[in-house]
C-alpha cells in the first residue's frame, strides 16, 4: 500500500492509502470527538463531531468516513469547528431526557465526557422533554430511550459483529427510535442472542446491564478488536489457528 | 378434540388461487415475491402490495414478508415505519386528506385542518374513536391550481374554506351512516381521480 | 423494428390523425381531472358517438396543456384551421364543443369556429395568443397537451425515439457525452450540476455493470413538473434514459416514481411495456447491439429520497437515509457500481439536443444556463399552472405576463422558488433574470421549479415555519444537526409567531441556520435553513417587528404568549 | 480591603449544592475573610439586597417566585453564577416537564395516598408550565455543574471569581451529574 502526505493543522503527516482521515488524526493523538464512530464497526457519519475542514473544499467533512488524499490540508480545531461540536453537542443533550445526576452510566459516559472536554456547559436551546420509555423486560440488559442518542452502534454491532441483526432503527428525523424486532419487548425477542455486545458497545446510558452499581457501569470495547483479529487470522476455523 | 382436521379436508386438493394460509390476499404478494425473484431489495415493492392488499400493515404480516424475504424483522419493521405511505393501524371507514403544499398553505389550508380537528376532537393523522373518519395531511397532491384542495374517499375537493370543507365531510358521513365503505381497488387506496389516499400522510410531531 | 420502421410507424400514425377532420385533446392530466376532467372526457366522446361522428372527430386524452387553474382545458383542432383552446369546461359544453366544430355536416364548410354563434361557448375560449401562452417556450413539454401519453404511435409520430436511433446509429458513447456537455445542459433537479459531465464521469467510471437512474420523487410542495412530464409525455423520458444508457455504457435504468403519483406510475409502465414490444427498448434495442431495460420504482413517501443516496438506499428497499459522499454514485452507487442519476426534465431534455444539436439548445437562455426550465406557478397569481420558459425570463415576466399578475388588486410580496431548499425573493428583484446563478446570489435556488407567488396576506416568518416544519418531518433522522436542528429551529421561529421570542432567539436562530447548513450530512439538512435565512435577509423587519412589537403585519400570527421573562408582572 | 459583597441563593433545588458549599471545611475561614455573605439560605436575611457582588443560584426556575427571585438577583447583582445541575441544566425538577401542570396536580395531590388539601391554588405559588434552566430566564455569567458540584469544584469557581478572574474549570471539573 503506497503512503500519502498530508498536512494536519500545518503539520505535514504520512498515513496509509485508503486510511480513513479520523483514523490518522487518532494515530497522532489529535483529540478528535467522536460517538457514532466506534473502531471495528463500519462508520457512519451520523454525529457530525469530527467535521474537519479542507482546503479548497467549500464543504466541511466529517473525518470518519473522509479517505486521507496526498496533499489534503486539514484544520481539525478552527474556531468555527469548535463551536459547530459544541452546539451539536448541546443539540444531543436537548433531544432527550439526559439527565446525568440520575442516570445509570454517571461518570463512564461518552456523551457526558465529550460535552465536558469541550467546554458545553450548558444548553441554550429548549430541552425537548418528549415522553419515552424504558424497556427492562430483559433478564440481564435494559433499555432507556430517554439516554439514546441513535449512533446506531447497537444496531451495527448486532448485524456486523454478532450477525443477529436484532437491532435497527424506526421512524425518522427526531421520531426516530432504536428497536427490537418488531418493536417488541426486549425480553421476548427472539433473534437477541443476549450476547450483551450491544449494551458493551453503547456510549451512553441507554443500554446497561441489570445489576451493576453506576461505578460498575464501565463499558469494554476490546472484544471488538479481539473478535476482529480473529476473525482475520481464522482462528475459529477447522484447521486454522490451531 | 374439535381443532383437529380432519383427513379428508386435509386430502382436498386446493385450488390453484388458494393460498396455504387460507387468505386468497396472501397470492398477491406472493405474486409479488416471485416477480422480483425474492430479491431482498424489492421489499418496499412487497410492502407495497401487502398494504394494498390489506389496507395496512400488521405484524402477522411483517413477519411473512421478513420471512420470505430472509430479512430480519428489525429491518422489515424499520423500512415500514420510515417511510410515510405505510401504515401499521387499521384506518378509519372514511379517510379525508386535506393538502399542505405550500399553494393550499398560502391560500390557508390550515384552518381547514384547525376547523376538521376542532369538529372531530382529532389532530390530523388520527382516526376518531369510532372508527368513522381518519383525518390527515399531506404533502402536495399536485393540484396546486386548485388551491386550496383536499380528498374525501378520493374525492377532490377544490377551493374549499373552512366552513364549507366542514359542510361536505358532514354531509359524507351523513349519506353513508350505514357505514358502509365506498368503493376501493384493494383496500386502502383509492385510485379515483388519480389521487391515492394515503398519499404523503405524515403525522405531526 | 429498425430505424425506417420507425419512420413507417410515424407516416402511419400521421396519416390515421389527418384522416380525421377534427380533433378534440382533451387534458387528463391530474389538475383537470381533479376538476371534472374525465366527465367532460366522457361527454365528448358519448356526443361523438350519437352524433355517429367516429370517422370524423376524434376525441383525445393527452397531457398538460398549463394552465391548471383554468381547468378542465380542451383544445380543438380542425384540419387546417387555427387551434381553440377552451377552459372552465364542464361536460355540457364539452358536448356544445362537439356539436360547434364537428357537427356542421359540410366537411369544407368555413374552418373558423363561429364562436359569436355560440355565447355560451365563447365565454370559455382562451385566445391563444395570451403572454401566458406566447411568452412560453416549449421543448421538454412539447408534446405536452398534444399527443396522447398512451400511445406509443403519437409519440412517434411527433419525432419520438428518432434521436435514440440517431444516437446509436452515428454517434459513439463519447460523441453523446461531447453534445450533451456542448449543449450547457446542466441538472434540472436543484442543484444545476453540468448534465454532460456527470455522464462522462459515469462512462469513464470502471464498472462490469452500471445504471442509470431518472429521478422522479419530486418531493417539494407545490411543484409538479415531474409527474406532468412523466403524465404528459412517458416516452420522451425514457428516450432520454436510454440515450443515457446508451452513453455511459448501462444495461439497466430504473426510474423512481414519487409514490402520490399513481397515475405517472401506470403511464410509464404501459410505455416501458409498448415500448419493449416495439424494440425500442429491452434487449437489440433498434436491431443495434444496445440492449436497455427500465423498471418503475415507486416511492413510499419520504422527501429526502429526492436526494439521490437516500434514493438509491430506497431503489435497494433500504430505509431512504443519505450516505456520505464521497464516494459519488457516479463511482459508486446502486450496489457499489457506477450510477448516473438525473432528474425526470434532464431526461426529458436530451432527445431535442440530440435531435436538434448542442449548438440549438445552447441558443437558448443565459450564458451559464442554457434551454429552458418547467415551472409549477402557484399561489397568489390570476392563472396557476404549468409553464415551460426559457432561461433568462425575469420574475416579472413570469409573474405578470405569463401569470396574469396578483389577483384582488393587491400587490405582489414575494416569489418562492426551490421549495423547502430555496428562498423567497422580494418585489425589488423582480426584474433578475431566472437562471441558477442570479437566483443563487438572491438567496434562492433554482430548485426543481415549484414557484409560489405570495401576496401581503402572506407572513414571511410564517412562511419560514412552514418550510422549517416540512423539513423537521422529513428530516431522515440519521445526523444530528438535521435531526435535532430542524426541531430547534422550528421551535424558535414558533417562538417568534405566536409572541414568546426575544432578541436573542433571533440570533440563536441565525446561528444555528449556519451550523445545520455547514454540518448537516445531505442536502435536505444543508438547504433546510434556506427559507428561514432568505427572509430573514429580506424581511428583518418582519421578524423585529413580530418580537418588539408583536404585531405580524399579514395578521397571520397569533401572537397570543410573551416571553417568559415579562411573566412576572403581566 | 473592601469585602466582596456575596450572595448564594436557592430556587427550584435539593439544598445539595448549598450542603457541597459547605464541605468546602477549612476554606469558608479563608473565604469568611475575603466575602460579606449579604444574602443565602444558610443567613437569615428576607429580602434580596442591592449591589450584590456575586450570586451563586442553586436549583431551576419551577416557579413564578422562582422567577421573580431570579429576575431580582439579575437585576441586583454584577455577577450571577449558575450552581450546580438543577441551574445549569434544569436536571431532576424537570422530569415533570414530559407532563402537564395540572396533569401533575391531579395525580400527586387529588389521586395520590394520603390527604387532599384544598386552596393551593390561592397559597402556593403558581407552577410554571416546565421547569427551566436558570439561563433560559436570566443572563448567567458563569456555569458550575455537577450534582452537586464537589467543594474543589466551587473553590475552584469561587477563587477565580474573588479573584477577578473569568471562571475556566479543568475537563474533569466540568462534567454534569
Amino acid at each position: 500500500m503506497s503512503v500519502v502526505t498530508l498536512t494536519i493543522n500545518d503539520e505535514l503527516v504520512s498515513a496509509q492509502e485508503g486510511e480513513t482521515l479520523l483514523s490518522v488524526l487518532h494515530e497522532r493523538g489529535i483529540d478528535m470527538p467522536t460517538l457514532c464512530h466506534l473502531d471495528g464497526l463500519s462508520e457512519r457519519g451520523g454525529c457530525r463531531l469530527c467535521m474537519v475542514e479542507l482546503e479548497g473544499s467549500a464543504r466541511l467533512q466529517a473525518a470518519c468516513v473522509t479517505q486521507v488524499q496526498e496533499g489534503m490540508i486539514v484544520h481539525t480545531h478552527s474556531e468555527r469547528l469548535v463551536k459547530y461540536r459544541k452546539m451539536i453537542l448541546e443539540l444531543l443533550f436537548s433531544e432527550r431526557n439526559h439527565v446525568c445526576a440520575v442516570c445509570v452510566m454517571n461518570g463512564n459516559c461518552e456523551l457526558q465526557w465529550e460535552a465536558a472536554k469541550i467546554g458545553m456547559d450548558h444548553v441554550r436551546y429548549d430541552y425537548l422533554n418528549p415522553d419515552l420509555s424504558m424497556d427492562a423486560s430483559h433478564d440481564r440488559f435494559v433499555l432507556d430511550h430517554n439516554r439514546c442518542i441513535l449512533c446506531t452502534r447497537c444496531v451495527r454491532v448486532c448485524d456486523e459483529i454478532e450477525g443477529a441483526h436484532v437491532w435497527d432503527v424506526m421512524g425518522r428525523g427526531v421520531n426516530s427510535r432504536v428497536i427490537i424486532d418488531l418493536n417488541q419487548p426486549w425480553g421476548t425477542s427472539q433473534s437477541c442472542t443476549s450476547c450483551g455486545k450491544c449494551v458493551q458497545v453503547c456510549p451512553t446510558g441507554a443500554l446497561s446491564a441489570k445489576g451493576a452499581t453506576v461505578a460498575e457501569m464501565e463499558k469494554q470495547h476490546n472484544f471488538l478488536r479481539w473478535i476482529l483479529d480473529g476473525r482475520e487470522k481464522n482462528v475459529w476455523s477447522y484447521g486454522n489457528g490451531k | 378434540m374439535s381443532v383437529k382436521t380432519s383427513p379428508q379436508s386435509r386430502a382436498r386438493p386446493r385450488a390453484a388461487t388458494e393460498h396455504p394460509s387460507g387468505d386468497p390476499r396472501f397470492s398477491l404478494i406472493d405474486r409479488t415475491l416471485k416477480r422480483f425473484s425474492f430479491q431482498q431489495d424489492a421489499l418496499i415493492e412487497v410492502l407495497h402490495t401487502a398494504q394494498e392488499a390489506f389496507g395496512f400493515l400488521s405484524d402477522d404480516l411483517l413477519i411473512y414478508v421478513a420471512h420470505q424475504l430472509k430479512l430480519p424483522l428489525s429491518w422489515v419493521y424499520g423500512v415500514a415505519t420510515f417511510y410515510h405511505f405505510f401504515t401499521l393501524t387499521p384506518q378509519g371507514q372514511h379517510n379525508c386528506i386535506v393538502c399542505m403544499g405550500t399553494a393550499c398553505y398560502v391560500k390557508r389550508a390550515a384552518e381547514i385542518v384547525a376547523a376538521l380537528q376542532q369538529e372531530y376532537q382529532i389532530t390530523a393523522g388520527e382516526t376518531t374513536a369510532d372508527g368513522r373518519l381518519s383525518v390527515s395531511t399531506a404533502r402536495c397532491l399536485g393540484s396546486c391550481g386548485l388551491a386550496p384542495v383536499l380528498v374525501l374517499d378520493g374525492e377532490v375537493l377544490a377551493r374549499e374554506t373552512p366552513e364549507s370543507a366542514l359542510e361536505r365531510v358532514r354531509q359524507h358521513l351523513a349519506e353513508h351512516a350505514g357505514g358502509a365503505k365506498p368503493e376501493t381497488n384493494g383496500a386502502g387506496v383509492r385510485e379515483r381521480n388519480g389521487i391515492e389516499s394515503n398519499g404523503g400522510i405524515h403525522e405531526p410531531i | 423494428m429498425n430505424r425506417s420502421d420507425l419512420e413507417a410507424m410515424a407516416q402511419r400514425e400521421l396519416q390515421r390523425q389527418q384522416a380525421f377532420r377534427c380533433r378534440i385533446l382533451c387534458c387528463a392530466s391530474t389538475p383537470c381531472l381533479s376538476s371534472g376532467g374525465s366527465a367532460v372526457y366522457d361527454a365528448i366522446n358519448e356526443a361523438i358517438k350519437e352524433g355517429s361522428l367516429d370517422a370524423e372527430v376524434q376525441a383525445v386524452s393527452t397531457g398538460c396543456m398549463g394552465p391548471c387553474s383554468r381547468g378542465p382545458m380542451i383544445t380543438v383542432q380542425v384540419n387546417g384551421a387555427e387551434e381553440v383552446i377552451y377552459e372552465h369546461v364542464t361536460p355540457e359544453i364539452g358536448r356544445q364543443i362537439v356539436a360547434q366544430h364537428a357537427a356542421a355536416d359540410a366537411p369544407n364548410r368555413e374552418a373558423t369556429p363561429e364562436v359569436e354563434s355560440a355565447p355560451s361557448l365563447s365565454k370559455h375560449v382562451l385566445p391563444g395568443d395570451i403572454p401566458f401562452f406566447v411568452k412560453q417556450k416549449k421543448i421538454v413539454l412539447a408534446n405536452s397537451g398534444l399527443i396522447d401519453p398512451e400511445r406509443l404511435e403519437d409519440y412517434v409520430a411527433h419525432n419520438g425515439y428518432k434521436a435514440l436511433a440517431y444516437a446509436l446509429r452515428e454517434m459513439t458513447p463519447e460523441e453523446v457525452c461531447r453534445e450533451i456537455i456542448n449543449s450547457g445542459l446542466r441538472g434540472r433537479g436543484g442543484a444545476g450540476y453540468p448534465t454532460g459531465l456527470k455522464w462522462d464521469m459515469v462512462r469513464k467510471a470502471r464498472g462490469d455493470k452500471k445504471y442509470v437512474v431518472a429521478n422522479g420523487d419530486e418531493g417539494d410542495p407545490g411543484a409538479y413538473m415531474d409527474r406532468t412530464l412523466m403524465e404528459s409525455d412517458p416516452h420522451r423520458v425514457l428516450e432520454g434514459m436510454a440515450i443515457a444508457g446508451y452513453a455511459v455504457g448501462a444495461e439497466q435504468g430504473f426510474i423512481y416514481v414519487r409514490g402520490e403519483y399513481p397515475i405517472a406510475a401506470k403511464r410509464l409502465e404501459r410505455a416501458i411495456r409498448s415500448a419493449e414490444r416495439r424494440g425500442l427498448l429491452g434487449s437489440r434495442v433498434l436491431e443495434s447491439n444496445f440492449n436497455f431495460r427500465i423498471d418503475v420504482r415507486i416511492g413510499a413517501g419520504a422527501f429526502v429520497c429526492g436526494e439521490e443516496t437516500a434514493l438509491m438506499a430506497s431503489i435497494m428497499g433500504m430505509r431512504g437515509q443519505p450516505i456520505p459522499r464521497p464516494p459519488y454514485p457516479a463511482q459508486s452507487g446502486l450496489w457499489g457500481k457506477p450510477t448516473l442519476i438525473n432528474n425526470v426534465e434532464t431526461f426529458g431534455s436530451i432527445a431535442p439536443i440530440i435531435q436538434n444539436g448542442a449548438e440549438w439548445f445552447a441558443s437558448i437562455g443565459t450564458a451559464k444556463s442554457k434551454g429552458t426550465k418547467i415551472f409549477a406557478l402557484a399561489g397568489k397569481v390570476d392563472t396557476t399552472g404549468l409553464i415551460e420558459v426559457p432561461m433568462g425570463i425575469t420574475l416579472r415576466e413570469i409573474v405578470y405576463d405569463i401569470g396574469g399578475g396578483i389577483p384582488d388588486g393587491l400587490a405582489f410580496k414575494a416569489a418562492q422558488t426551490g421549495g423547502p431548499s430555496g428562498g423567497c425573493i422580494p418585489a425589488a428583484h423582480l426584474d433578475t433574470p431566472v437562471d441558477y446563478e442570479s437566483l443563487r446570489a438572491l438567496g434562492s435556488i433554482m430548485g426543481s421549479g415549484g414557484l409560489i407567488i405570495m401576496d401581503e396576506h402572506s407572513c414571511m416568518v410564517d412562511v419560514a415555519k412552514f418550510f422549517m416544519e416540512f423539513c423537521m418531518d422529513e428530516s431522515c433522522g440519521k445526523c444530528v444537526p438535521c435531526r435535532v436542528g430542524t426541531v430547534q429551529m422550528h421551535r424558535l421561529l414558533e417562538r417568534i409567531t405566536d409572541g414568546s421570542a426575544t432578541m436573542q432567539d433571533l440570533e440563536t436562530l441565525k446561528e444555528l441556520c449556519v451550523m445545520v447548513k455547514e454540518t448537516s450530512l445531505c442536502g435536505l439538512g444543508q438547504s433546510a435553513p434556506n427559507p428561514v435565512q432568505s427572509t430573514i435577509h429580506y424581511f428583518l423587519e418582519e421578524y423585529e417587528a413580530h418580537i418588539r412589537d408583536h404585531h405580524c403585519a399579514a395578521g397571520v400570527c397569533t401572537l397570543d404568549k410573551r416571553p417568559v421573562t415579562e411573566w412576572v408582572h403581566a | 480591603m473592601k469585602k466582596i459583597k456575596f450572595a448564594t441563593a436557592w430556587l427550584g433545588g435539593c439544598s445539595g449544592c448549598h450542603m457541597s458549599f459547605l464541605d468546602l471545611d477549612e476554606k469558608l475561614i479563608d473565604l469568611a475573610d475575603k466575602i460579606e455573605l449579604v444574602y443565602s439560605p444558610i443567613a437569615d436575611v428576607k429580602e434580596f439586597p442591592a449591589d450584590v457582588d456575586v450570586t451563586l443560584v442553586e436549583g431551576a426556575v419551577a416557579n413564578m417566585d422562582n422567577l421573580e427571585l431570579a429576575q431580582q438577583i439579575r437585576a441586583r447583582s454584577r455577577l450571577v453564577v449558575s450552581f450546580g445541575d438543577c441551574a445549569v441544566t434544569g436536571n431532576v425538577p424537570t422530569l415533570r416537564n414530559k407532563l402537564g401542570v395540572d396533569d401533575l396536580l391531579t395525580a400527586v395531590y387529588h389521586e395520590g395516598p394520603g390527604r387532599h388539601p384544598t386552596g393551593g391554588d390561592t397559597v402556593m405559588p403558581k407552577l410554571l408550565p416546565k421547569v427551566l434552566p436558570l439561563h433560559q430566564v436570566i443572563k448567567v455569567d458563569a456555569f458550575l455543574p455537577g450534582c452537586p458540584p464537589d467543594a474543589d469544584r466551587i473553590w475552584a469557581a469561587v477563587s477565580a471569581l474573588l479573584a477577578g478572574e473569568p471562571v475556566v474549570l479543568e475537563p474533569e471539573m466540568r462534567t454534569f451529574g
